[in-house]
């Protein structure tokens, strides 16, 4: 048997929970998806608008990425998320001219976010606005990292701190340097109890994963949320089936070790 | 006299001046760190690379060109006309790190939680059945506040319930990780504590504080005098 | 109210004040150890224990994994074992695996920390302990340093050939060694796997604070014979082994950060509290 | 032209993310070694966008320094100075240069120590300044905080055994918890942004900003 013992469960699982997104990006062109507000994704407007008005730059930035993928040259579903964040956040302020910056941890995020960013002020008509060198890598050693992005923020004082990707560490020096500095905050993705007292906004967990689905509008990716959901639905199931048929004496945990 | 520890104790107390504003001397250090951890990294990056693309190549080993074309191709991001080329680079970044990402999170975030939160919730002790039944209720509560397409308000009062439940619950959650990362970042205080008040380097602390009390006064004197000409 | 109330200064407090208490209450202890007490935990104990019933004389493998960051939390602890081999004469030989600056360690501990203990024992480099450096190859070359050790490692942390240290001629493979000391955070499941597990080396872990979890299990299970985490590992050995050193200061400091934290976040709220409901009146009035 | 604009990436990162996948399920060794051989060549893409870092660096300080930028430009010099210093000495000594060490030893590890004891500092300003019981759930937060930083410390068994205990149960329960909810929800996230990514319906992490 060449499958890997112990994992057929989980293959079955990802394939279910593949085949639930699947179906509903398929059927969501068909009927319509409403989502719940996330109120931080809703807030990007107005934290750019303030920026605006202020002006003064908005900043945006993933942090250290993970200890796994960060320095192995790949880009994990946290940055992601993170650039399509940012792409929004440039194409608002392409729309409403605001100045945009973005610092790095991770190098291979560099190109496609200043290539993403050309190509939308290229499409907004603002390409006079385009700066490449507001694209700021600085180490990928996370401390150095976190002492250029400090004394950026200090000189440069951001209006609107974008603190979106995974952050470790650093979280704390970022966010309580841009508390003090009086930008507004939007968090997401990293060490959710410092962000959650220094910024405005938060993005936890999942929320954080579809934000880019729920940016977009776009009827198929909200569909892909709904999919999402399914999958939680039946993992709760799951779990409560399980764990009352254990009660029962039908011990049924031996799936997982097939 | 240790010439190395005196070296360490001025970098910590360059970097601590920034406790007290943003300084010429902070920039000092944050520049010489910033240039040193990228030389660190860029050294070791490209030792890699003649390690372990180069080498095989010099051997004859053909395989090896794939990986050094495609790294080269990164570099079109600076060539006008072709550079829609870099995003093939990008995308091997993309494609493994987002397929790595999914079958750690489903491995380790899904399937090891499930199968640790599957017991029998009603044991002989009261107090373990209280905390499986508490388990249980986090576990479903939390789950419910990320349901996103069920639109809550109107359709349920229990998901209602169960969803604002499930914030207490992370919020007790974030007390933890408050609690728990506290003790690693006093241990790299009490280290650099240490270094500075344990070795010679107490020498400097006297400077240090001169400085500091120096340039408060001047710049108190220097306001006193603005605010007497502007009277 | 014009005048501005004692709470709602202190709402509003310059942050470089709260530092200055910080750094200024964590400093006390640096100079007058105030002794705050510690109780020794099991796993810790068993740890001591372990290397104090080994007979005086014994070969000790230690292996040390830890980054510049971890140097702060896991070097106390080698030093206070470290303490403990140099009083019971035994032959140590230092090596690491998985951090390149781990090679650092052991030269600090021996020359900066303990100069005046190796000193006191009459400790000679190359005939009582010896430092192989940084090994690269991670779990590789741990399987290959158990197999041979000369297929590794050829000359020591200076540049040394190993056959001109006298204390390397007893060496051959893992097997010469009685008792191994694993410390650090990253080479811990690489050293269970490939040295514990296939030549079932008494082995004790001295770990990082957020490891202790993952690694409680292998002691439960009693793979280790030993377990201790963080700083607060340090200063349980020193207090099981009676001998006050920086272990315990620092623990005291620690001690002290932990508590100012939890008394700023009180102070905090009573005056975020007190400011509030005074104000409360204003702000309705103003309303209407 | 299009297509290989637009599209052939979203068809390189399916097949290779399929590969990866695959290979953890179904044993069989030439899939095990084409996966592990296309991560080894994700390394050294990463070292080459290493490059691109430096480059930014470079052009970025080299900018400043010419343009004599106010309040940045000696910085600049410093900068220049050090990286290149680092970079010359680490490749022809392969990271054993004695002056490469050096700068290492005595420069890095020092600062970054120095620059990770600030967040103790940070934590202290923050916690005052922020830590303020808004409403209940904040209370709760705050609650489990301060039980599990004083039953962390062996002075909090002191003051009562409670504490200790009480930190156990909320390490034990309620965080478990959380901990397992909120892991379940972002892997079901994951695999929908996964999915989303590897299917192209989502591009921004190739770069392409506009949808069309």
């Amino acid at each position: 048997m060449p499958f890997a013992t112990g994992r057929v469960f989980m293959f079955a699982l990802l394939s279910l929970f593949s085949f639930f997104i699947l179906m509903s990006l398929q059927l969501a062109k068909k009927t319509r998806v409403n989502v719940r507000p996330i109120p931080a994704l809703d807030s990007l407007h107005e934290c750019v608008g303030r920026a605006v008005e202020l002006g003064r730059p908005v900043h945006w930035t993933t942090g250290y990425g993970s200890a796994m993928h960060g320095g192995g040259g790949l880009l994990s579903p946290a940055l992601i998320s993170g650039l399509a964040i940012f792409t929004h956040i440039a194409r608002l302020c392409a729309q409403m001219g605001a100045e945009l910056y973005a610092t790095f941890c991770v190098a291979e995020l560099m190109p496609p976010a200043m290539q993403a960013v050309r190509e939308i002020y290229s499409v907004e008509g603002k390409e006079e606005l385009f700066k490449s060198q507001n694209f700021i890598y600085f180490s990928p050693s996370q401390f150095a990292y976190a002492t250029g992005v400090i004394s950026f923020m200090e000189t440069q004082q951001v209006a609107t701190n974008i603190l979106c990707g995974q952050l470790q560490d650093e979280c704390i020096l970022l966010a309580e340097t841009g508390a003090t500095i009086g930008a507004v905050q939007v968090g997401g993705g990293g060490q959710y109890a410092y962000l959650m007292i220094t910024c405005q906004y938060l993005l936890i967990g999942e929320e954080f994963y579809t934000a880019a689905a729920y940016l977009s509008q776009d009827q198929a990716q909200l569909g892909s949320i709904r999919g999402q959901d399914f999958g939680k639905i039946t993992v709760i199931f799951l779990f409560l089936g399980l764990s009352i048929l254990l009660m029962l004496g039908i011990d049924l945990t031996g799936v997982f070790k097939i | 006299m240790n010439v190395e520890i005196l070296i360490a104790g001025v970098c910590t107390l360059g970097v601590w001046s920034y406790l007290y504003k943003m300084n010429p001397v902070f920039r000092v250090f944050e520049s010489i760190f910033i240039a040193t951890a990228m030389g660190t990294s860029f050294a070791f990056a490209l030792n890699y690379v003649i390690t372990n693309a180069w080498y095989p190549l010099s051997k004859g080993n053909m395989i090896g060109l794939i990986p050094l074309l495609l790294g080269a191709m990164c570099f079109f991001t600076f060539v006008k006309k072709y550079r829609y080329l870099y995003r093939i680079p990008i995308a091997f970044c993309v494609g493994i790190g987002t397929a790595l990402g999914m079958r750690g999170a489903i491995q380790v975030n899904l399937f090891d939680q499930i199968r640790a939160t599957i017991t029998p919730i009603i044991v002989s002790d009261p107090l373990n059945t209280f905390n499986n039944i508490i388990i249980l209720f986090g576990f479903i509560s939390v789950l419910t506040y990320f349901i996103f397409t069920i639109r809550q308000r109107t359709t349920s009062k229990t998901i209602m319930t169960l969803s604002n439940l499930g914030r207490y619950f992370m919020m007790a959650g974030f007390g933890c990780e408050v609690g728990q990362g506290f003790l690693t970042r006093m241990a790299y205080f009490n280290g650099r504590l240490q270094l500075l008040e344990r070795t010679d380097a107490i020498y400097l602390i006297p400077i240090a504080i001169a400085i500091v009390i120096a340039d408060f006064t001047l710049v108190r004197q220097r306001r006193g005098k603005a605010s007497q000409d502007r009277a | 109210m014009t005048e501005k109330s004692i709470f709602s200064k202190l709402d509003n407090i310059d942050r470089r004040i709260l530092w200055l208490i910080f750094i200024a209450f964590c400093s006390i202890p640096v100079f007058y150890p105030l002794g705050l007490p510690i109780t020794v935990t099991k796993p810790t104990l068993d740890l001591v224990n372990a290397i104090k019933a080994l007979p005086d004389g014994s070969k000790i493998f230690f292996e040390d994994d830890y980054t510049p960051l971890g140097h702060q939390e896991v070097t106390p602890e080698c030093i206070a074992i470290v303490r403990l081999l140099i009083s019971k004469k035994m032959y140590i030989v230092f090596a690491s695996f998985y951090t390149p600056e781990a090679a650092l360690w052991p030269p600090y501990i021996f020359n900066v920390a303990l100069s005046k203990e190796v000193e006191a024992a009459n400790y000679k480099y190359g005939v009582n302990y010896a430092f192989l450096g940084f090994i690269p190859g991670g779990d590789t070359s741990v399987s290959a340093f158990c197999l041979k050790i000369r297929q590794v490692a050829n000359v020591d942390y200076y540049g040394t050939p190993l056959d001109q240290l006298p204390i390397m001629n007893n060496f051959e493979k893992i097997q010469d060694f009685n008792f191994c000391v694993t410390s650090g955070s990253t080479g811990l499941a690489g050293m269970l796997s490939q040295m514990q597990a296939p030549y079932k080396m008494p082995m004790v872990i001295l770990c990082m604070g957020n490891d202790y979890s993952n690694m409680v299990r292998y002691y439960q299970a009693g793979a280790i014979k030993g377990l201790t985490s963080g700083l607060r590992g340090a200063a349980e050995i020193e207090m099981a082994l009676n001998t006050p050193g920086e272990g315990m200061s620092s623990m005291d400091i620690v001690q002290g950060g932990f508590l100012l934290l939890v008394t700023f976040i009180i102070i905090g709220n009573i005056s975020y509290f007190v400011a509030k409901y005074r104000s409360k009146p204003l702000q309705e009035g103003n309303k209407r | 032209m299009s297509f290989i604009k637009r599209d052939l990436p979203v068809v390189i990162s399916f097949i290779l993310g399929i590969i990866v996948i695959t290979q953890y399920f179904w044993i069989d060794p030439t899939l095990t070694i084409t996966s592990t051989t296309i991560q080894g060549w994700a390394v050294v893409i990463w070292a080459f966008m290493m490059s691109i870092g430096v480059i930014n660096i470079f052009i970025r300080e080299t900018r400043s320094i010419i343009s004599k930028k106010a309040g940045q430009w000696y910085y600049s010099i410093i900068i220049v100075v050090f990286l290149s210093c680092m970079i010359l000495t680490g490749i022809i000594g392969t990271t054993n240069n004695p002056i490469y060490l050096y700068l290492f030893n005595n420069f890095n590890i020092p600062i970054n120590q120095a620059v990770a004891s600030l967040l103790a500092f940070f934590t202290i300003s923050a916690a005052f300044r922020a830590f303020k019981a808004r409403s209940l759930e904040v209370l709760v937060l705050l609650f489990s905080a301060c039980v599990v930083l004083l039953g962390n410390v062996p002075i909090g068994s002191t003051i009562s055994w409670t504490i200790p205990w009480t930190r156990d149960w909320i390490l034990n329960v309620p965080n478990l918890a959380y901990s397992r909810g909120i892991n379940a929800g972002a892997a079901l996230g994951i695999l929908g942004l996964g999915i989303r990514t590897l299917l192209g319906y989502q591009r921004s992490a190739y770069g392409m900003g506009a949808e069309e």
